[in-house]
């Protein structure tokens, strides 16, 4: 598949075949699942989610039905002629092999690896270089599909977790999953979400992941996959500049399902005005540190 | 990005007053700082300190006084009725899509806790000075709730039907049954209502059949509320409960596969309704 | 000194005497100076600012007069009944030894080590455990005054930095400095900041704040000092029930020099609705995961 | 807190327009999308690609277009009149405190590029009916500033005196002496002055001597241009030139220690004037 576009995030109403045919018709070009594991999982106790300063903050903590449950939901979604990918978790990277090898066979145009969710036990794989390679060859040596690393921006050194991804045979990174974070109730003085702490999403966390990207795609030869914060073409023209060949859209979906067909137009419109040709014109544009 | 209007400006509050409705069934209520535009079916997200955020329909609207009523099923619900006056809650909200409240001649159908959404949904109904026929419905005459309320009421333009399935009070029966008989002698324009899902599928074969208005507001697993989650989806117009909803008319349910069919439970996986 | 109340956090019209002295007369219980460093030092070119979705970039890299210039300064503020806390900075302990007795010559209440510049050399240090040892202990070796470590937020696992600081006998962590980000202009199609990137402070990092201030708070005994996005009484109050037991505020003076004695009312205010006795009682009250 | 403002709403433009003022300074013009508020003494911050950040004075105001004349003195503005039309800057502003326009009869006297503020601030004084004296001071005939367009303005109101250190053109010998010598003959209300620091305090104590009122717009080293880095501080006021000035009224001046005495360099260090 081709690495382009405006992608739905994992996370976002990503359960359903329904919901994400739902944004494939309002113009997304390509989804990706909610985070799939071994076995169903209820998540964190409610409430999952809180808001701070302009900011989500969710601790969801990777409710999902399992991956024989979501068999079901792929066979919907494989009609479908535009990329699915499916994103995928475990907390072993033998129990991650499992899950990727039936993943595969449910037909996804490529596997994203959810190493970075900050309110879960898997938190701690993308802080690693050595786990990450772990995990990314354990995917590897079972699929012959894509397969998308996603990271933390919470690791004291992404890039070397990025380049760790890469030589692990990571056909992609994607960059950023949320920022650690919490809110706390000043009038019942206690935090909001049931799992205490959760992660930071949306606006506020936009030039993070901007640096990120920037960072990441300045040290790595794969593409880079942009995510976080993302609400307007701006953003994703800035994102695209920073290194991002494509952009996935989690929190903006909440208030406007229409946004990657707007983010798509003013993307174009831009690329118009200053002549450029192609997208690939600007990725990375903004020049780098090597 | 408005973040905190989105997430339905979130507030804590402390619970002013508590009205036993029934056995496992109370009527919670408090004030809101901010200043909400509420339409009834519209619902809040209820965060009950340590223990979970579920649901609530707003079943009473005095601003700035609110309250919902709560009936006990598991252990948010229990946890939220088993709370005193004082206590701190959090609400956020209101969320969702309200009933149309354009109509001269309403049939207002209430199952169980079903009937929290209509008590203000009645009341808007009269105020514009529409009849109202509602049929309060419940397993037995002691699970009824607001029958007082409605009883004291004595307003001309409403008429109170009760059902019970043990017949202890008003018509022996299920509501569908009620709802059939009140059909082959009134004229209504339009049906609402909220209940079991059963009932709900059940009363929009009868609005179906006689081609009248329908709206109901339906029940789905909720983690956000705010159209973010996807848990509430339904099939196949990927339709949020929480955000198209909870309120849809018989059009929309005709389109919906699992209306009346499944749910999808805490983890996403289809359960028969 | 007492480590409560609202201070003025380094890096903000901390280069001068006179500055201070006008934040300290807005109602400031204390300021911190600019990080000063041994030699005087440039810092980088600008832009220095730049803004990102409400919140501020900086890249100012530690621009100051060195330790020696800054004497004439202190010896000003040394007048003052209220505390001064020195901030500073080298790339080696035995540098911050000197620039420490250097320091303490110079009549400050305390000392604080800023660890944790993201867009200078010393970025690194507080990402480990090992190297802020280090550092803290090499300062309480020369110094009999208090001293406060001042970490990133950026670093894998902050709680274990916080945890080497206060083994090495830090007096109170000073949590967080600024966060990775930076800013890139699309119609120029480069980096805005000189530097390329920068930190992020102001309103979007305050939740990131919260939870570096909770966790500490959680796994430490030594006094934790919040600060991040704090602009609003709310916040501080936010921010204390974190486990703040005196709260810095940077980007917010921005705004309004008065934020200090606004800040002090609103929780005042608050203390008394709802029948505190002091500010003590709800330092940490969100409790904790320990 | 509306960062973006407060940060004078950074925006990036194509130069539109050179104009070269004498030898080592040019007027560059441009067009701003926000639409911003301007008074007479207000400057931007410059963002000139891969060099620095400088505050420049608005020298020329036609909504939409701006302009401001910069002189070489050191790599950020050598870098700056090197430019093209069609190249890209970033502006933020409007920073600062402006003149004030409240006068009836108004001395104005402009050292070197000092006259750059001084150029929209005589426009005003003209437009609000006030009359008005100009003293355009430079090294020498070469160096002078906007001089042909005030000789060939011909406003019955503005009077313009040429001072020359050389004396190859008008007075010879410095701004002050030239004002020492206005201030003889004349009834100004108020003396409005940017240029040199000690030009400016010679002329403050010309003003102080006559008890007139006056103003002068100060240059200090400025990194953020928006009341956070103090760079610009003066003593022992803590006053910030960016947020607190330019401007300064000689009440003001007369509590700064550092004016015309030092001010502090890149690292903070001081610097004699
Ligand atoms: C829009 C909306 C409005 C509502 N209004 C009211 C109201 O006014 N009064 C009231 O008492 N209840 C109302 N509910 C239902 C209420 O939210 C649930 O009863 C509550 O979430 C159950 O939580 P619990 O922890 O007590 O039960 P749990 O222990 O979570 O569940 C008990 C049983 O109920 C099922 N269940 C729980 N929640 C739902 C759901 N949303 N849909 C289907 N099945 C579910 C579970 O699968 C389980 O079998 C409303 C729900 C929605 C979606
Ligand atoms: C409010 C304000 C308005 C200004 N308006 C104009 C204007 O309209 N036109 C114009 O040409 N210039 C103006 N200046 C001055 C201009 O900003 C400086 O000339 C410029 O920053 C120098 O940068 P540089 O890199 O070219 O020189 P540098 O190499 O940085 O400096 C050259 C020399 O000048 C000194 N210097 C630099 N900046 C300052 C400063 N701000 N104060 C005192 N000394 C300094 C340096 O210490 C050095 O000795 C203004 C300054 C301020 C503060
Ligand atoms: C409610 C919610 C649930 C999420 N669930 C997942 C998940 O299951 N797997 C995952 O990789 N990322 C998950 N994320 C992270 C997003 O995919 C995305 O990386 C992050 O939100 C930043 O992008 P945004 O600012 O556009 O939302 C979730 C985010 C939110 C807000
Ligand atoms: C312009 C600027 C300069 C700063 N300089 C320093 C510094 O020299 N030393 C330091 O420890 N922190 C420095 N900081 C970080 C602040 O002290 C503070 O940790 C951070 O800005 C978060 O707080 P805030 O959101 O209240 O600004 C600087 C921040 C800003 C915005
Ligand atoms: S409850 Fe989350 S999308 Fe409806
Ligand atoms: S230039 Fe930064 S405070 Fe004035």
């Amino acid at each position: 598949m081709k690495i382009q576009g405006y992608w739905l995030a994992s996370g976002i109403l990503g359960v359903t075949a329904s919901t994400m045919l739902r944004v494939l018709n309002s113009g997304a070009d390509a989804v990706v699942t909610k985070s799939i594991g071994l076995h169903p999982r209820t998540g964190h106790n409610g409430p999952v989610l809180a808001t701070s300063h302009g900011g989500l903050l969710n601790a969801v903590g990777l409710t999902n039905p399992g991956i024989d449950a979501f068999e079901e939901e792929m066979q919907i979604l494989r009609e479908v002629k535009v990329p699915i990918i499916m994103s995928i978790f475990a907390d072993s990277p033998k129990e991650i092999a499992i899950v990727a090898e039936k993943a595969a066979t449910l037909g996804p145009s490529a596997i994203e690896l959810n190493l970075s969710c900050p309110h879960a036990e898997i938190s701690q794989i993308s802080h690693s270089p050595t786990v990450t390679t772990e995990y990314v060859q354990a995917v590897k040596e079972v699929v012959d599909l894509p397969v998308f690393a996603k990271l933390t921006p919470n690791a004291t050194d992404y890039v070397s977790v990025g380049k760790a991804a890469q030589k692990a045979g990571a056909d992609a990174i994607v960059a950023i999953n949320t920022v650690r974070a919490m809110k706390i109730d000043i009038l019942q003085q206690r935090p909001v979400l049931g799992n205490k702490t959760g992660g930071l999403s949306g606006p506020p966390i936009f030039p993070i992941a901007v640096r990120c990207v920037y960072d990441l795609h300045n040290a790595l030869a794969i593409p880079i996959i942009g995510v976080g914060g993302v609400s307007t073409w701006k953003d994703a023209v800035e994102m695209h500049l920073a290194g991002a060949s494509a952009i996935q859209i989690g929190t903006a979906v909440m208030e406007d399902i229409e946004v990657f067909s707007k983010i798509k137009n003013g993307v174009q419109t831009y690329l118009k005005e200053r002549g450029h040709k192609s997208i690939d014109e600007i990725v990375g544009a903004a020049g780098g540190t090597n | 990005m408005k973040m905190d209007e989105l997430m339905g400006n979130p507030e804590s509050m402390q619970i002013s007053k508590i009205i036993t409705e029934n056995p496992h069934s109370k009527t919670l209520l408090f004030s809101l700082k901010n200043q909400i535009k509420f339409q009834p079916g519209q619902f809040v997200m209820v965060w009950i300190p340590e223990v979970d955020e579920i649901p609530m329909s707003i079943s009473s609207w005095n601003p700035p006084e609110m309250g919902i009523t709560v009936q006990s099923i598991g252990e948010a619900t229990q946890a939220l009725i088993s709370m005193f006056k004082g206590d701190w809650i959090g609400i956020r909200g209101p969320f969702g899509n309200p009933f149309s409240t354009n109509s001269k001649n309403a049939l207002v159908v209430g199952g169980g806790v079903g009937i929290a959404p209509l008590r203000p949904l009645v009341y808007r109904l009269l105020d514009r000075g529409a009849e109202v026929t509602l049929v309060n419905a419940a397993k037995t005459k002691k699970e009824l709730i607001y029958f007082k309320e409605f009883d004291n009421l004595a307003h001309p333009n409403l008429r109170v039907e009760i059902a019970t399935d043990d017949g202890s009070l008003g018509f022996k029966g299920f509501a569908t049954e009620a709802v059939a008989q009140l059909l082959d002698e009134n004229d209504f324009d339009r049906m609402y209502t909220c209940g079991p899902e059963l009932m709900m599928a059940g009363l929009y074969n009868l609005a179906k059949t006689i081609k009248i208005r329908f709206q109901a507001s339906l029940e789905r697993f909720m983690k956000c509320g705010c159209g973010i989650c996807g848990t509430c989806a339904m099939d196949p117009t990927g339709q949020l409960v929480c955000a198209d909803g909870p309120v849809f008319t018989g059009e929309q349910l005709a389109k919906l596969a699992n209306f009346g069919k499944y749910h999808r439970d805490v983890v996403g996986m289809k359960k028969e309704c």
